[in-house]
């Protein structure tokens, strides 16, 4: 049986540093590690680039770190719910590379799965295009968008056994399995350890062989 | 009725029962309740669900949600998936219709709604990818801003969502159609004159052989 | 509630036509419905086009209808368990295109996403790469393969509801979720139909929304 | 032991705790049961799983089934997947180590092991994934052929499953390192001499400052 993954918070915490970029999971928060968060924001590292769907709420999810002046560029597709990162956009403190959702998606898979890129006509014609080569293949324009890799995911299943096999409920799947797989190192938050064989095999949807740590949490 | 939900009801007479429906927030997801008596359609919100039934009230139940992180119910035959599966339906021609709500239409179709340079910068979500994946895209506006200005224009002005993406723009006032050779009016609503709509639009109007109306109750 | 769509195996025999193409889930007959590939059979259309991971065995899978001649081309990565199809090919009755594995999925998964093609790096500097466009991405090498499409999609799943929702258990799951992303008209087998509301949500492998007919069918 | 078995063997000594490895048909999946005492490994078979167990006689159980098809049992922490995924996983370089056998291997690193034109054409399955996207490609042969020629060649003549792949090549003779100058020998069985290995193969070899033993028994 290869080895528990199970680590502690502060374990956790001696794997961040400044300047990584990091990709954290959830949608709107749904789905993000809240904890682990936490867990960021009290290590105080700085100068970080973050890769997620939205900008979470200015207390809430990723928009934690945003509001405590612990991040550089943040990287995602919608960031309406959370006023903060307008003011420091504005403020020249905080850089923002908005990316349409399902390119997001695919760029991350891409780096996962070994992609040199993909083809999408999503954002043919907007500013979305701007720097990208244009290809054509059969008579169509697609944008080439490149993979999109981290130094660092924070993932979140809803249970996982200790060899990392994580099951997400509902709606908290979203970016989690995606990023897991394009990581240098992941970190998997759960809020129920399970034994190896109590999670179905054919209902995982973050693999444990791509989970680095896990660590149990709580719901916030 | 206010001009929301006549659009709402309005926008609700396209759908056909079974399609697959992405609304966008705010009054795009109001046409689900205007659906007319035995027609259902299956939504599928962005973040991840098939299925999704109504806004849930009370406590946040976080693992089912809806694309503006607001707890939902979900119906029986309900699915969920990740984001790039949810993005594959969009992008690859699964979902038939999407509603969405816009800063700027235009005759060509044009569609702007996800910044405004150096004021607001929200971001376009899933907006891109659905409009460009989509079969049937449907901007829904008032048909003027609160100045009175048309919000169907001749050619937008801000950074552009997607390109001649939009098939049918409905407002309060009217049903056009994006064509190859401009914006066809198809409906006006059953308390306004096609003289007054082309008053109230800064695009050029095409008008359909007959002018149909919709109701305003 | 959306309509059932639960089907005969006759009437699913009635989207039978000659020159389809069809893809097939299944991965050496685990995972393909034996009993729709035996209503092809039964059926007699001709001239197809399979797209499946492999050739089958010579009385399996879809070996079977390559066996009655009613192949003519074949799609898949490997056919090294069915001596019938080289059988054919030195015969001339049967045309056999390679793919390797991982781009077949890709292909075909590229199609059900709406890409206009995904960049590999497998393949290159061998017969694979022939007739292809390469291109280069940061330095890197990578072929473009467009995406694969077909007329029907027939896959298999352990159980699903009338909605079409399916679950695969262990590795019955392989090409029939990316199959029936990528087909005009989706056909599923399943050894057990079950009302809505009886199968999770969360562990779907094959989504209802894709699928346009259900078929029970027996074990073989 | 039998050729076969002293290969799997060696390879064995190979594998790390832990590691991600996909086994090959045939011989490769004879190197599991050969492992160290304290190492496990973690098997993906590319048909869709991770933890894959060993094979299963009797009834055949098709929803557990291995790459070749056959009935497999699952250990606790296994997992399953798409095609997709599962090609993920290996293009992507999360997968440790490969173990393949071929047609045939040069001292370039290539390998050519899917087809013979005009004669045989089993196609590459999975392999062409596995020579680009694993961190290590073994490649495990017998040194020579039913005729006694070598295996480890100058340069390959089929049509290649994947250019200047192959990391490491282990037969029942020799374990050989490719390297950017050339194949170079690491090690030989403890029944030959370094002059026999070098008169068995039609590759060039480069000596190794120390050349080890392995173990035949």
């Amino acid at each position: 049986m290869p080895k528990s993954k199970l680590t502690s918070i502060e374990d956790f915490k001696k794997l961040l540093k400044d300047d990584m970029t990091i990709m954290i999971g959830g949608f709107m928060t749904d789905g993000t590690p809240e904890q682990l968060i936490d867990a960021v924001l009290e290590s105080g590292v700085k100068n970080l680039t973050l890769i997620n769907n939205d900008g979470g709420y200015p207390e809430r999810g990723i928009g934690k770190l945003i509001s405590n002046g612990q991040v550089k560029t943040l990287i995602a597709s919608h960031v309406g719910l959370n006023p903060t990162v307008a003011k420091l956009m504005n403020a020249g403190a905080l850089e923002l590379i908005l990316v349409p959702q399902g390119t997001l998606a695919e760029q991350i898979r891409a780096k996962g799965a070994g992609l040199g890129g993909v083809l999408t006509p999503t954002g043919l014609g907007t500013l979305v295009q701007e720097g990208k080569q244009v290809i054509e293949v059969d008579g169509k324009k697609y944008i080439l968008e490149k993979p999109m890799k981290a130094d660092l995911a924070i993932v979140e299943a809803t249970y996982a056994d200790t060899f990392g096999n994580g099951v997400n409920i509902g709606t908290t799947r979203n970016f989690n399995p995606l990023m897991a797989l394009a990581a240098d190192v992941v970190v998997m938050g759960t809020y129920e350890v399970r034994e190896p064989g109590k999670v179905d095999p054919s209902s995982v949807t973050i693999h444990g062989v791509l989970v680095d740590y896990l660590v149990e949490i709580v719901e916030a | 009725m206010d001009a929301k939900q006549i659009i709402a009801k309005r926008v609700a007479l396209e759908l056909k029962d079974g399609q697959l429906v992405n609304l966008g927030i705010g009054l795009p997801t109001m046409v689900a309740d205007y659906l007319p008596e035995g027609i259902e359609v299956v939504l599928q919100s962005e973040n991840g669900m098939i299925g999704m039934g109504h806004l849930v009230d009370g406590e946040h139940n976080r693992n089912f949600t809806n694309a503006g992180g607001h707890s939902v119910s979900i119906l029986p035959y309900a699915a969920c998936f990740d984001s790039a599966f949810s993005f594959s339906l969009i992008r690859g021609g699964h979902v038939d219709c999407t509603v969405l709500g816009t800063l700027e239409v235009d005759q060509h179709g044009n569609i702007a709604n996800y910044m405004i340079p150096g004021k607001m910068v929200p971001g376009m979500g899933g907006a891109m990818d659905l409009v460009t994946g989509s079969k049937k895209v449907i901007v829904v506006t008032t048909h003027t801003d609160k100045n009175g200005n048309s919000k169907i224009i001749k050619q937008c002005k801000l950074p552009l969502t997607g390109v001649e993406c939009c098939d049918l723009i409905v407002t309060e006032l009217a049903v056009m159609e994006v064509t190859p050779k401009g914006l066809k009016l198809l409906e006006i609503a059953d308390n306004t004159t096609v003289e007054e709509v082309i008053a109230k639009t800064e695009a050029s109007l095409i008008l359909a052989d007959t002018i149909g109306k919709f109701s305003t109750n």
